[in-house]
């Protein structure tokens, strides 16, 4: 099995979801990160002259455990999904995974996914 | 004849008062998870409505009707406000009839709203519904009538009460030691750690609560007199008393100054000043404060020993302090400020007179919000079941969550920058989505 | 001659009335998404701002000054305040004309801010400036002189409105209607969740409208008298009664009762009792609140199977809830009250005069908001674009956001501990970062 | 003898000021890191209670006492309130000596607290508690006795200061000077981003600002008379004129419109008309407004160039916009309005007295305060260590945390429905842990 | 060494963290996360017929790195206490760890842990 | 590629960050999480007696995807700015990553991160 792990621009969420959904991919998890790139920050400003580029942005992670062989399938939905074009779309990660238990029947293996 | 000074004190201190209610709603929202705030700031707002209703009907009569024997219970004479109009009623000369009964309805209302620190994060909304207008009218009309009310007999007898020492807070007091034992522990009580979720709120309610106050008990003087002067001196002074004796006690007791224990400290003070606003003096009601703070502050500490899960401490801090606001007023009353005169202006049996107030009140307000209580649970159940406790009553019983900080409104980390550049100048401006910088 | 307790309540009216903008910016604020929580907010604190300089230079003698013909308008003899100073004015003899002036200021305030709960989450905020602005002068001043000015058409004709049902609510529901059209739907409406974020801000906001809704309408008698005193209560009694009933009927259609909820039904109540405060009795205020609840709840729900991205129901609340107290005082209005006479006091004909002055105000107030939005659209662009309301208004248009909840800030999960030890001797203390514990 | 309509507004404008220093609470809570808001909310809470105490011991007397020689201090014939009655005093003819005593209560409370913006995020709490009863009793008492107390030197000598523009702001803007100084930068200042961490805070602090300074303001007339409400007026109007000058100089120069830029003008503009609300004309406020938000605005400025870490602005705004608005009622006094005259009423020699007590002020709470905060650091030490201020002071000091989001409360991603169905009746309910839907 | 990145409940957060340190296991890192999968959301209301049916739930995300002899246990341990038998009870993930240090010291490897 | 995961003291972060970026990495991710280890927790009082130990203290996880031969100079760099010789000072764990994407462009493999 392979995690796939994509970071996302916060505003591609509900393509992605939909995407994937409609691929057959229910499951997943998702988490708020802030990430650093090349895309530039946003400018804050304060009271007065005080402002503060913020150099950090906010951006989703998902994660998604799926078969080895729906591996690329995944990529190629989330890639489609979360692009637009520009600095600052993400990343995705494919990661190993050796083993997958379903908690509530104890299964293991690509049966829980 | 209507003294427009009087009437504009009088209008706004029901105001104030009106106030204190959703001020309550954010002492306790504060203190409870944030799974629950909602409908721990609910039990709050919706008594506003029911009360607000039913107390114009029948709960006004009931208290401040004329007597219908033996100074137990108003009679229907003002049953759906008849005959209680623009002109000055029986009870306050200089203001409208319409201005004592919409101040009174507000004591109606804040008094259940107290009890319901008691049993937050567990309660069904229907049954709690039903247990606030029956208590409203079983319980609070009775006592008020007792205290306040036309021929009441606490009144006759001689128990001082200025703002409600016993009819408010000795009985929210005692009817919240029934409902914490009826309604039972939250789980996890004990074993789980139950932090407050925002105690910025619960200071908001405690400054709402203390601003509302001058209203509760600079308004019980019922005109911008010199009564009312007194009351709003003494309300101030002991509120600062006791906050600032909790603070220490919990700074040298529990090791650090608690902001939790600064809002306890001041709604202590303020409870205990209520039945003595208008009849001692400011040095005397330093006494009273410092009382407040360190038998409330105490109270709270056997509570939790005991492992009674009231779990806003209604009882600690509106039991124990509205009984000894009662008891210090026995003491410390001087008939030239009020005209009420305790032991140290020579009438120690006054402090008797004050014991039995006490007494009536909380064994009246006990057995019968017992009996209501039992009767409800019995017929259709007091809590959430398990799940719903632990999903949160918000989603459970409301269907609402307090907050949603949305995916970017948390979670930034950054660096400060010297120029005062807008965004727009600084970073090529994608195309796409992202807009200007980001 | 001024009178020292008239002048009390109003001034402490106008700053009742004052308090409520505020509150709304927290009514507004909670229910948009955290993202957009200051630029909602900011549209109601930044119309305190300009109204308030606007008023006093022509605002007030538009609406207030000596007629400049037929009713529709004031002529600029108050121009800059001229003459308006601490002796009794034209409108009310025993309070300065200052106190007047400043207490309609505070109304001139709160109703343009109330039309922007329609384009919340969207606005431009340089175009929605002028468009305050203007839509002041344009819309509200004609119509406050025709209902309360000198010789105003609507007052001539005998049209009765108390504190303000046509001239505040009619007034902004009919140009929220407007605003909602020509600002068009939110992106991702009816698609993406679009949940209040922080519903214990909604219930402070509704708590403060409340609040201050006393002196709106106790206000409005001008002095602290009988028909304040009755003003006051129907006030209460209604908004009591609407939120109950709103939280009823969402209970019985949406299977759960809404804290929002109440929150819109108390508001409901309050709009649809404000014409009416200074007319009808107590009992007949209970009728006004529960058809208020009933109504603007109704309202609420066309509204969403319309589509209509009335973003925060300002035309189910303040359009529908404005219209059913207008139309309702001439029903329920009684001379004893405050002079004037409906349906159930013998007057039938009153009925059609309150419709003449709702459809006087919607007409006006929806014609010339179209005009202005129209014109401001042109000009400027009413709208963000797309990638900053993808962004948040807060970031794109004020470069700020509400919260920034730090790291350690959140996210804690513990286990209680009975000991009451200070940190510092629990746990060995590390030299370097860290400090006492941990 | 006693005016019940002028005792109602006493009292009113009495709990308004005392709303302040919570509604102070949530404007400097607001500004600061998460980590620190209930130490930065507690600066100003616990003020409430130490000042409550002291000032009728001791403050009072050492205040408004007889003068005890020279104008400079007042004798202890009012000590522990003796004499201070519900009769009127020397002060106020028309209202009960107690409610003039607890109305200056409220100032004393407040001027401390304002200090507490200098050395947010890194107080110690003993000390800090020691600084302000030391200050109160030894800057604040003599000062207001120079300007307002019985034969106070600054008031016989002609220099005008209606409401506190140099007891108050300018007091407490020297001080904050010495303290930011004293205290030293927060760690990373200027390096870390020290974004305020709750915006609707700040406005909320802001808005109870602004609502409590009516009483501030307006309650100095000391009774509901024509002077009261023009400093009603003219407060309302300097406050939205520097809003919106404050706003759009931020939008200028920044970039953007900023919503912490609208709660900081309009208190920069609350902050200058004081001094002169009982002496101007509404025009004037008006141009007295543009001023208060241009300087402090400028002034705001500078102080970050200087990389001065007065964290929360007290110099900027209070020391800067108190010196303005005292210096402004120089100019624009006239003696129509209430009784002073300055430049534009031909009394240009006004300018030069008031000159004399912003600096006589201003010299005497710089080197006072230099002095106490000296003192307190060498015995006990003024801040908080370096890894208690890493950690947060809350945590550090007060043993708790302002929020707890608990798990389930933040973080839903959703998708809206059109169907209004109850949930129990779309998912297959599960036995166990879940209970309805879940 | 294996992480074990495993999705529960919270409100069964305490039962596996007690269960876990009772068999040897403090080091672990918590995070929230949001998750979908074959359990229906929550329905919440609005003011008036407005109705959200959240599609994700609230799960929380234990990671605990272990020597790879003692994966199953934990395994074990976590699917045992955060077991309720209900859709939703989660899923565990084993993901291979190449490496780790202990930050303090520098160490590495299976001590680090 | 290999992803190293850091478990930081949040007051750590601008240190780390800014030595990442020093050694020419600016690509990564910061998420919140509690974490439990050897370190004690803060002991939190409230109202009256009552004070709780959390046992779980807020730390960083700081991820960043980097190519084999950069992993352990990331490795250093990462403990060497986060350390301060206490207990809790946290934990790096290296992890395998099969390939990586770029969302923007699709370019993948060792170009992408
Ligand atoms: N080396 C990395 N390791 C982990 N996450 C990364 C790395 N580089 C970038 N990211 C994440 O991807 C996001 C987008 O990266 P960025 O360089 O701005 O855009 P792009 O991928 O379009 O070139 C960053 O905000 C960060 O969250
Ligand atoms: N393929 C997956 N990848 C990652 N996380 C998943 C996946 N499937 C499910 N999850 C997570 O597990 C949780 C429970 O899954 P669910 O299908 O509802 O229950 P169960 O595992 O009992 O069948 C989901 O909410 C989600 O957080
Ligand atoms: N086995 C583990 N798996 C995952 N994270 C761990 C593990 N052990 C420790 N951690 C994380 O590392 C942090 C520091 O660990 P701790 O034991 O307190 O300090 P140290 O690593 O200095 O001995 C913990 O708070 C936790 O977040």
């Amino acid at each position: 099995m392979k995690k796939i792990e994509a970071i996302i621009r916060p505003e591609k969420l509900n393509d992605v979801k939909s995407a994937l959904e409609d691929g057959g991919f229910v499951g997943l998890n998702i988490s708020h990160v802030t990430g650093r790139g090349a895309q530039k920050g946003i400018v804050h400003s304060g009271r007065g002259g005080e402002t503060y580029t913020v150099d950090m942005l906010p951006k989703l992670k998902i994660e998604v455990v799926v078969k080895d062989a729906d591996a690329d399938k995944v990529v190629d939905i989330v890639s489609g999904a979360a692009r637009t074009g520009n600095i600052g779309d993400g990343k995705i990660f494919i990661i190993p995974v050796e083993d997958a238990v379903r908690v509530r029947t104890g299964e293991r293996g690509e049966v829980a996914v | 004849m209507i003294d427009s000074g009087d009437t504009a004190w009088m209008l706004m201190s029901t105001a104030l008062v009106m106030l204190m209610t959703p001020g309550l709603a954010f002492f306790y929202g504060g203190l409870v998870r944030s799974k629950n705030v909602l409908s721990t700031m609910m039990h709050s707002f919706i008594v506003i409505g029911i009360i607000g209703v039913l107390w114009v009907v029948v709960g006004y009569t009931l208290a401040f009707g004329p007597d219908a024997g033996g100074g137990l219970i108003g009679n229907f004479d003002y049953f759906g406000l008849k005959d209680v109009g623009q002109e000055p009623g029986p009870y306050a000369p200089t203001i409208p009839h319409l201005v004592f009964m919409v101040f009174q309805m507000t004591f109606a209302i804040i008094t259940p709203a107290l009890i319901t620190g008691a049993f937050a994060e567990r309660a069904k909304f229907g049954p709690f519904l039903l247990f606030m207008a029956v208590w409203s009218l079983v319980v609070y009309a009775p006592i008020a009538h007792w205290v306040w009310g036309d021929s009441g007999w606490l009144l006759e007898y001689g128990a001082l009460d200025f703002a409600g020492g016993t009819v408010v807070h000795i009985n929210a007091g005692a009817a919240a030691l029934v409902a914490a034992l009826l309604y039972g522990k939250r789980r996890g009580y004990g074993k789980d750690p139950m932090e407050p979720h925002n105690i910025p709120f619960v200071l908001l309610g405690a400054a709402l609560l203390w601003f509302g106050w001058f209203g509760f008990n600079a308004g019980s003087a019922l005109g911008a007199n010199g009564v009312a002067a007194n009351a709003f001196v003494v309300t101030f002074v002991a509120a600062s008393t006791a906050m600032v004796t909790w603070v220490l006690l919990s700074w040298q007791l529990n090791g650090k100054p608690s902001a939790v224990g600064a809002a306890a400290g001041a709604v202590a003070g303020l409870v205990a000043i209520t039945p003595a606003a208008g009849f001692v003096d400011t040095m005397p009601a330093i006494a009273i404060g410092v009382g407040a703070g360190a038998f409330c502050y105490g109270a709270v500490q056997l509570r939790i020993k005991l492992k009674l899960d009231d779990s806003l401490d209604v009882v600690g801090v509106h039991g124990v302090g509205g009984a000894w606001g009662a008891f210090a007023t026995g003491i410390f009353a001087v008939a030239t400020v009020g005209g009420g005169a305790g032991l140290i202006d020579g009438e120690a049996s006054q402090m008797g007179r004050q014991l039995v107030g006490i007494g009536a009140t909380m064994g009246y307000s006990f057995v019968m919000t017992f009996i209501i209580l039992k009767v409800i649970d019995k017929l259709f159940g007091l809590r959430v079941s398990d799940d719903e406790e632990e999903i949160g009553v918000d989603a459970a019983q409301h269907g609402e969550r307090g907050y949603v900080f949305e995916i970017g409104g948390t979670g930034f980390v950054g660096i400060p920058e010297a120029a005062a550049e807008p965004a727009a100048s600084e970073a090529p401006a994608p195309a796409g989505s992202g807009g200007g910088g980001l």
